[in-house]
């Protein structure tokens, strides 16, 4: 492999890029869901400077190399998610590494850091860790279902695996967007990404508004910095990767930007419209209606 | 003919006395009857082998069919009584 | 009138050893006194010996000895005058095999009413299944 | 009782069956098979005048062994089976005692019961009888002896002796049909000798002797065990 | 040369002499009737002999001096000779067995002992029918007589009801010959045979009488109870007389009778046969009388031989060495079966256990029942095989399957009473002393069958090319036994590397990359075997029969060396698994589920071989007969031993009981015998045009459910090896379901996956197992945080947990994504996306295993446990060497794998550039991306540790929430019942409903046991109805 200065710096470009509009993402969603609430909100520079604090904190703890290890892996899935996808249509500058996997690839390499991130907060002895895991691993596995679904019907549409092939396939005009072509699989995918999203009702894992218990529990200060950095960077490439896949992809930054914000919307809209599931709800109603979708979708092939 | 037909009617009444017996030996409630009967039963064959030509037979017959054999059960009804009482 | 075919000698005594047979049988299978179902198979023995012997009859015939005063020397053809030899032979040796059995069986009943002071074949069911 | 209707059936099924065979028989008029071949050729071959015994002791001599084998196996088994304790012996058989008429018929008659049963199989290729019946007449004889005495020791040695070497004679004798003549319990090892007298037909009056002697032995050890038996109480 | 004659002169001789000579003594009396054995058997070796190598013809013995059929004769012929000598040998080793017993009875009992076997010579030898008649009535009246050698009312009342249960078969049996003397005029079998009596007015029915009551006399289901009691009632010793000597004389009393019966009997002589092997087998299963068990055995083996005379002129030449083959077998082994019985004296079967004090006894009992059920290398083994063959060649499948249905019952209770034997609780501790002169013969019969074994085996040149080697290896480590583990594992460890050395260039790629898991992967978990102390008895044989099994498969040129090797390796494994701790039922089940799939490969070479005149592995290319349902029994037969869903219910647990270093041996490399197996046959149905594609259909479904369900039931497990084996089944499923696309993608998958398996696997039971060895549990829930304990061992699970997983970079992800381009470019949309399920449930378990043995809190007992044993670090770090190849060079393993699938499927490959594979649709590159993620990590590592540099290690339990924690017991630990909510959404998808329709169908063919068995009333008087009704019975089967 030849090393590609240029592009290194260009990937490393889109990273920082996708961290901060993932960020201001979060700032705008959790906004509009104060205003809705009849709150105020936060001030849109607010995550900004929670990173900032989490990075600073002084004094830190650890519980052994693992829990060291699993903020590491977390990021790295979703700064590998990231390399491996192709941000922008058609330039090569902005394709990072994707032509060295396709679409599976990208499906697999989300569990390398979900994996990571088990066995971090495992290892920080905290039960609700374990339980927070145990009910993200749940759910996780129901939601990739309907998703994988949708990802096969999308192959065999397209004939390949390769996301630039697909989204090339989407070009030239809205209705050659796999959401008109193939709504079965969309239909699918977008709700698979709920779960996906962890935002309500399937927010079960974190259990954000009581007492802090969920995988990153025991994580705090730079730990704790490092995940909400990936969670930033996380929430947009999978934004992008249904919009790859489903809405036709972008070919500048200003598309990817309103693409992406309508279909994180998406997702926010939803949870303040639905109150949360037990996990064993959230499993069985993801193996019924998004997967009856899905086997729809494969179905009319 | 006439010593044939004899024969047979000496065999007729043979064979139905012996039919009796035996019925009398399986039903009888006394064991020592049935044991007799039996015993009678060998001796009429023994007599049905004489008339058969077969005086070998009938000797064997006559003496281990219907004497030992009977001697034994005898001693074996002595036992099962000595033990009854 | 009887038909004169079925009312032979050998007729009678064979039908004779099937019914002692048969009677046998009876008392083997339904009484249930030890003693009474060797003595059924006695019945069954004599039965099986008249049946025996019925076969070799020849009518008319004489027994197979070669009568020293009817016959003058050694070496002639018999076979016109005498009953059939070979089953009289079975026969014998039937008997004694019988006596064989019956004894054995006897002393087994002795040593049954010994175990258990009955001779009920009922009682004697400890190995089953 | 339902059992009892049940066998019934089943033996009148079985009765068809008898009537298969009985419709097969029908009444001979002459000899067929081998039958015939030994009321031809029995009294040259063998040269007993009694053909029975002929078939008996030579031509079937073999099932005759096995006969004396089954008597043999028998007694053999009664008497280990109703084995009496062996300082059982002495203790008298609590029967009442026998009439006088049947104990001096006894002394008379048992030299003279004995002396029959040896006539009988010593002239059994001759007239009718032969081993078997001498055999038990002469065990009727010991029967008559315990009878008349139920106390009375029967020398059992007496009786193993002479099984034991009446059995080993007629097995030698067999063996030497086999050297001698023409296979095993084959007669001919002496000359035939004259047709109708009492030392003729080969080894038959030997071989008939020993199972006589064996015969009578073997029931009488068989008597003898249940005898005894009736005191091990 | 002696005269057969002399056999029964000798006898009679001797036996009429005692009674004078029984004052010299019983010990005298004892050695004189040795004598005349001996010199019995000397007889008939002589003529045998003669007859099988010098070529001597046929001899007649004619006694009283006449030619037949004027007088008895006898016939001494090849068969003869076998007979006879069998019943000999057999009769003087059961007389110096019984020895004692008959010394004890007196001079009376030694001679009716002679007698019996000299009588059963005669009915072997006579050629005359009322002779046989005499001598049967001899038989008879000797074994009531010897009975009763065994004390107790029991025998008395046994003895009863077989005298009279025999007389009347006698009176059945001399009606029937004096009426075929009445219409033929002869006694003469040669004469029946010449005239062909049922040809006869009314021979047919003469011909009923003599037959029933030679068939009645083999104690024919369901007329047998008076003959089932006595092998239950007499003297164990004399039980193996009756099974082994008379069974032989009344078989042969058949096959004579059989001869001038004519063929139309065959048929129901086949059919009485067959009744009696199911049904007697049947009842055994409810046994739990050792003797009575052992008695319905006989009886079943019986009813086989009697089948095989029934088959005898469909066999053809094939007859005599099928009926001799399992004759033997059955004669040698019941034989070696009553005399243990006789040893240990533990009536019911659950007593057993206490002939584990003598494991030498332990030897010589499974040596009879794994020479019963006929696994190699005994006689029995070839018989069925030939036996199988032959019928299904003749178009007879119907029977086949009888006969391995009644197989299968034998094979249920006699390896129940193994497992007792080896397994069972031992709470008695009763002492049992081995007589020397009972011993020896159980040796003498133990040896046989080996030694008979190795000849049968030459006996024709489709049997003779075995390879003994192996097995040759396998007799040396036995015999080395006794030395500690230190010498036999090294010795075990340079033989296999020495034969993998001389063999691997003689085998294919195909075949190659088996031998490399089965024989590398033996000798890396035999490492392992190191850490045991002392002398590990009986591990080292039982481990190495695998072996020789495994590559004896891959080694295989024919069907028949196939078969060879796949029951070696069953048996092998059969002992490997059930030395594991609670493992008695789980062996017992793998055991049955692994003969009924035997029983179904073996129907299939059957099958393949109609109308071949090969016996070339080859055959099941071109399978002209039936194929689908050979094919299919195959399928089956292989999917046993991968354990695919339905018929896996005996894995989880042989696989979790197992010993640490057996467990990778059962899982990551037995299975993948089944793998090969499937391979066979999917290359025989015809890779690229196949012509099967239902089956291959069927076959994709089932593995997708298969790892579907294996994966959600290991999510469920708390035992951490349970959980491992339940993984095995899903892996499995998807190596079956990657093998049933039928493509050349489909196919590099399955590979991938089954070399990966193999790997990640291996490393994961032996580490697993090495830290059960070191905290005692197999519970999840009762361990945690072992990481600081034990960094070696959580590396290994972590960096294997990574491969399974299929999360790129590893290993694993090459598997994953070759499945899925394969799926979709198959079309199998819906089975891919339920193994992409399963693959993400994986995580579920794969989590649960590592957090909950190794993350979280320590606990309190586990303060002081060590790091696993190096034994398990060398083989673990090894294979986790090789996953990492794999991973970082995949093209190393995938090209040759791919240009070894083009032989099959040309088209369709992975194209390769440098490093970059390209599918039709999809591209990878395996190197890169391991590059790219590592990098990555690294610099997001660093940064990570360049800001919490000063971070403080603090403990454990020094967690935000509190320091709080009350005394809980286990299963309120957090790792207990982990997936609680998953379970109750997707839990009745592992209800174990499988193992209830596999209990359910076992209590039904139990409970119809039982409820058939209870016409054995014990009633002599309803014995006699029995046999009067069978006789009514079969009389209007055969003549309506």
């Amino acid at each position: 492999m030849n090393i590609d200065f240029t592009k290194l710096f260009f990937t490393f470009l889109g990273l920082m890029i996708v961290l901060n509009w993932g960020l201001l993402m979060s700032a705008i969603m959790r906004k509009i869901g104060a205003r809705v609430a009849g709150r105020y909100g936060i001030p849109w520079f607010q995550p900004w400077v929670d990173l900032i604090k989490n990075y600073a904190v002084r004094s830190q703890i650890t519980h052994g190399i693992m829990f060291y290890l699993g903020p590491v892996f977390r990021l790295s899935g979703g700064v590998g998610l990231f390399l491996f996808m192709p941000i922008l249509f058609g330039s090569n500058l902005w394709s990072n590494f994707s032509f060295q996997g396709d679409l599976i690839l990208i499906l697999y390499f989300q569990f390398f850091g979900m994996l990571g991130m088990a066995l971090g907060a495992g290892e920080g002895g905290q039960p609700h860790s374990f339980i927070g895991i145990s009910r993200g691993l749940s759910q996780f596995t129901t939601i990739e279902v309907p998703m994988t679904l949708a990802v096969i019907s999308l192959a065999v549409q397209y004939h390949t695996l390769s996301i630039s092939e697909i989204v090339a396939a989407q070009q030239g005009g809205i209705m050659n967007w796999t959401m008109f072509t193939n709504p079965f699989a969309t239909a699918a995918a977008m709700l698979s990404l709920l779960g996906a999203f962890g935002h309500s009702p399937f927010d079960l894992v974190k259990a954000p508004n009581e007492i802090p218990i969920g995988p990153p529990t025991e994580y705090h200060g730079t730990f704790l910095g490092v995940l909400r950095t990936n969670a930033a960077i996380l929430h947009v490439v999978e934004t992008v990767l249904f919009m790859n896949l489903f809405f036709g992809g972008a070919s500048n930054w200003f598309e990817l930007i309103i693409k992406s914000f309508l279909i994180y919307f998406w997702s926010v809209f939803v949870g303040m419209v639905f109150p949360r599931f037990r996990i064993e709800q959230s499993v069985v109603w993801f193996l019924k209606v998004p997967l009856i979708l899905g086997i729809i979708a494969i179905l009319l092939l | 003919m006439n010593r044939e037909f004899l024969y047979i009617v000496l065999t007729i009444f043979l064979g139905v006395a012996s039919i009796v017996l035996s019925f009398i030996s399986i039903h009888s409630k006394k064991l020592s009857l049935a044991v007799i009967a039996v015993g009678v039963v060998s001796l009429f064959a023994s007599i049905l082998f004489l008339l058969m030509s077969a005086p070998d037979v009938a000797m064997t017959e006559a003496a281990i069919g219907s004497g030992l054999t009977t001697l034994i059960f005898f001693y074996v009804l002595n036992k099962i009584k000595k033990s009854d009482a | 009138m009887i038909n004169t075919e079925y009312f032979t000698l050998g007729h009678i005594s064979l039908l004779l050893g099937f019914i002692l047979i048969i009677v046998g049988f009876w008392g083997i299978l339904t009484q249930k006194n030890i003693v009474k179902i060797i003595l059924a198979f006695s019945i069954a023995d004599a039965g099986i010996n008249i049946l025996i012997v019925s076969l070799g009859y020849v009518i008319g015939k004489t027994a197979p000895i070669i009568d020293g005063s009817v016959v003058q020397k050694a070496g002639i053809d018999v076979s016109d005058s005498i009953v059939d030899p070979v089953p009289q032979a079975l026969v014998l040796t039937s008997i004694v095999i019988g006596f064989g059995v019956t004894a054995l069986m006897l002393a087994y009943a002795m040593k049954l009413f010994t175990a258990k002071k009955t001779l009920h074949i009922n009682k004697f069911n400890d190995l089953k299944w | 009782m339902l059992k009892n209707i049940i066998i019934a059936v089943i033996l009148i099924v079985f009765a068809v069956l008898f009537f298969d065979l009985f419709m097969l028989y029908e009444a001979r008029t002459g000899l067929t098979g081998i039958a015939q071949y030994y009321a031809q050729n029995g009294a040259k071959e063998v040269g007993a005048a009694n053909l029975v015994t002929s078939i008996v002791v030579t031509y079937r001599g073999f099932d005759t062994l096995g006969e004396v084998t089954i008597l043999f196996v028998a007694a053999s088994i009664i008497s280990f089976f109703l084995k009496l304790k062996e300082n059982d012996e002495s203790k008298n058989i609590s029967s009442k005692d026998t009439t006088e008429i049947l104990v001096t018929a006894s002394n008379v008659l048992v030299p003279v019961i004995f002396l029959f049963g040896i006539y009988v199989f010593i002239n059994g290729h001759l007239t009718p009888g032969g081993g078997f019946q001498g055999g038990a007449i002469i065990a009727t004889g010991v029967a008559l002896m315990i009878l008349a005495n139920p106390n009375i020791k029967i020398n059992t040695q007496i009786i193993h002796w002479v099984e034991s070497i009446s059995g080993v004679g007629y097995v030698v004798v067999g063996i030497f049909g086999l050297i001698l003549a023409g296979g095993f319990l084959d007669n001919k090892i002496t000359g035939l000798g004259e047709f109708g007298a009492l030392f003729s037909a080969g080894a038959i009056p030997i071989i008939y002797s020993f199972i006589g002697l064996k015969v009578g032995a073997e029931i009488s050890n068989i008597l003898n065990k249940y005898q005894k038996s009736q005191k091990n109480d | 040369m002696v005269t057969p004659i002399f056999i029964v002169a000798t006898a009679l001789g001797v036996g009429f002499a005692i009674g004078v000579l029984n004052k010299f003594g019983r010990n005298f009396t004892g050695a004189l009737v040795l004598a005349a054995l001996s010199f019995m058997t000397f007889i008939s070796f002589q003529w045998f002999y003669a007859l099988t190598f010098n070529n001597l013809s046929e001899a007649y013995v004619f006694t009283g001096g006449f030619k037949p059929p004027f007088a008895i004769n006898l016939l001494m012929g090849q068969y003869e000779s076998i007979a006879t000598l069998m019943i000999n040998l057999i009769g003087f080793l059961g007389a110096v067995y019984l020895y004692k017993s008959l010394k004890e009875r007196g001079s009376d009992a030694q001679v009716v002992y002679l007698i019996l076997i000299m009588a059963l010579n005669v009915l072997v030898m006579t050629r005359d029918i009322f002779n046989l008649f005499v001598f049967s009535e001899i038989t008879s009246v000797a074994i009531a007589g010897l009975i009763l050698l065994e004390k107790g009312t029991r025998s008395i009342s046994a003895g009863f009801k077989y005298i009279i249960a025999t007389s009347v078969i006698s009176t059945i049996f001399l009606i029937g010959i004096v009426f075929a003397y009445f219409i033929t005029g002869t006694l003469n079998i040669d004469d029946f045979i010449g005239i062909s009596l049922s040809t006869y007015k009314g021979g047919t029915i003469v011909v009923f009488l003599i037959m029933i009551s030679a068939v009645l006399e083999l104690k024919p289901f369901p007329a047998n109870g008076w003959g089932i009691d006595i092998y239950e009632a007499s003297e164990a010793g004399f039980s193996a007389i009756i099974s082994a000597a008379t069974t032989t004389a009344s078989l042969f009393v058949l096959y004579k009778i059989m001869a001038f019966a004519g063929a139309e009997w065959n048929y129901y002589i086949a059919l009485i046969g067959m009744i009696t092997f199911i049904g007697s087998n049947l009842l055994g299963l409810k046994q739990d009388n050792t003797r009575r068990m052992l008695g319905y055995s006989s009886i079943g083996q019986v009813g086989l031989l009697i089948t095989i005379l029934g088959f005898k002129d469909i066999l053809g030449e094939n007859a005599p060495f099928i009926f001799f083959g399992i004759l033997i077998s059955h004669y040698f082994a019941k034989a070696g079966l009553f005399w243990l019985s006789g040893i240990i004296n533990a009536s019911n079967l659950k007593a057993w256990s206490i002939i584990r004090k003598k494991p030498i006894l332990l030897f010589l009992m499974g040596t009879f029942i794994f020479a019963l059920i006929g696994f190699p290398p005994f006689p029995s083994f070839f018989a069925k095989w030939t036996l199988v063959m032959d019928l299904v060649k003749t178009g007879n499948i119907v029977w086949v399957i009888g006969i391995l249905l009644g197989s299968l019952f034998e094979a249920i209770y006699l390896f129940r009473w193994f497992g007792y034997a080896i397994k069972g609780d031992a709470e008695k501790t009763e002492e049992y002393k081995i007589e020397f002169h009972k011993i020896i013969p159980v040796w003498i019969v133990a040896l046989s069958l080996y030694v008979l074994g190795y000849f049968i085996a030459q006996y024709n040149e489709f049997t003779s090319v075995i390879n003994f080697i192996p097995l040759a290896f396998v007799a040396l480590i036995f015999a080395i036994d006794f030395m500690p583990v230190l010498i036999k594992n090294t010795i075990a460890i340079i033989g296999m590397i020495f034969y993998f050395y001389t063999i691997y260039p003689q085998l294919d790629n195909l075949r190659l990359i088996f031998e490399v898991i089965f024989l590398i992967g033996g000798i890396l978990a035999l490492i392992a075997g190191y850490l045991h102390k002392g002398k590990r008895i009986g591990f080292y044989p039982v481990a190495l029969l695998m072996y020789a099994g495994l590559t004896g498969i891959l080694e295989a040129k024919t069907t028949l060396e196939f078969f060879y090797g796949w029951e070696l390796m069953t048996a092998g494994s059969y002992f490997l698994i059930i030395r594991g701790k609670r493992s008695m039922t789980h062996a017992l089940s793998y055991m049955l589920f692994s003969l009924a799939g035997a029983y179904a490969i073996l129907t299939a070479f059957g099958i393949a071989s109609v109308g071949q005149s090969t016996w070339s592995l080859s055959i099941i290319n071109n399978i002209q007969y039936i194929p689908l349902w050979a094919y299919s029994l195959l399928i089956i037969g292989f999917l046993t031993k991968t354990a695919s869903i339905g018929l896996h219910i005996w894995l989880p647990g042989a696989h979790a009981e197992a010993e640490s270093d057996v467990s990778p041996m059962v899982s990551a490399i037995l299975l993948k015998a089944g793998v090969f197996g499937i391979v066979l046959t999917l290359i025989g149905m015809g890779a690229e045009n196949n012509q099967y594609s239902e089956l291959v259909y069927v076959l994709g479904w089932l593995g997708a459910i298969t790892a579907l369900i294996g994966n959600l039931a290991a999510v469920f497990q708390e035992d951490a090896k349970r959980l491992l084996a339940y993984s095995s089944i899903g892996q499995l499923g998807y190596i079956v379901f990657g093998f049933a696309m039928m493509t050349h993608l489909g196919w590099l998958a399955a590979f991938t996956y089954t070399i990966n398996h193999f790997m990640y696997k291996s490393i994961l039971f032996l580490t697993i197992g090495a830290v059960v060895l070191r905290v005692k549990t197999h519970n999840m829930y009762e361990m945690g945080g072992l990481i600081k304990k034990m960094p070696f061992a959580f590396i290994a699970v972590l960096i294997s947990i990574i491969a399974l997983s299929g999360v790129p970079p590893l290993s694993g992800f090459a598997g994953k994504w070759l499945l899925y381009n394969a799926v979709i470019l198959k079309g199998w949309y819906l089975q891919g996306a339920i193994a992409f399920f399963s693959g993400i449930i994986a995580f579920l378990y794969l989590f649960k295993l590592i957090s909950s043995i190794f993350l979280g809190q320590l606990k309190d007992n586990h303060r002081n446990v060590k790091e696993i044993s190096i034994w398990f670090i060398i083989p673990i770090y090894i294979l986790i060497v090789g996953l990492m190849i794999f991973a970082a060079k995949p093209e190393l393993i995938l090209q040759p794998l791919g240009t070894m699938i083009s032989q099959y499927f040309p088209e369709g490959g992975l194209n390769w550039n440098g490093g970059m594979a390209t599918t039709s649709i999809g591209y990878w590159h395996g190197t890169h991306i391991m590059i790219i993620v590592g990098i990555m990590f690294a610099i997001l590592f660093s940064w990570l540790a360049f800001l919490s540099r000063k971070a403080q290690k603090v403990k454990q339990f020094n967690i935000v929430y509190s320091g709080e924690r009350p005394f809980t017991p286990e299963t309120t630990h957090v790792s207990y019942n982990i997936f609680a909510g998953y379970n109750k959404a997707l839990g009745f998808l592992v209800l174990p409903w499988i193992t209830d329709f596999w209990t359910l169908t076992t209590n039904i063919v139990h409970d119809i046991s039982g409820f058939v068995r209870r016409i054995y009333s014990g009633n002599g008087q309803t014995y006699l109805t029995h046999i009067v009704l069978y006789v009514v019975v079969i009389y209007f089967v055969f003549f309506n």
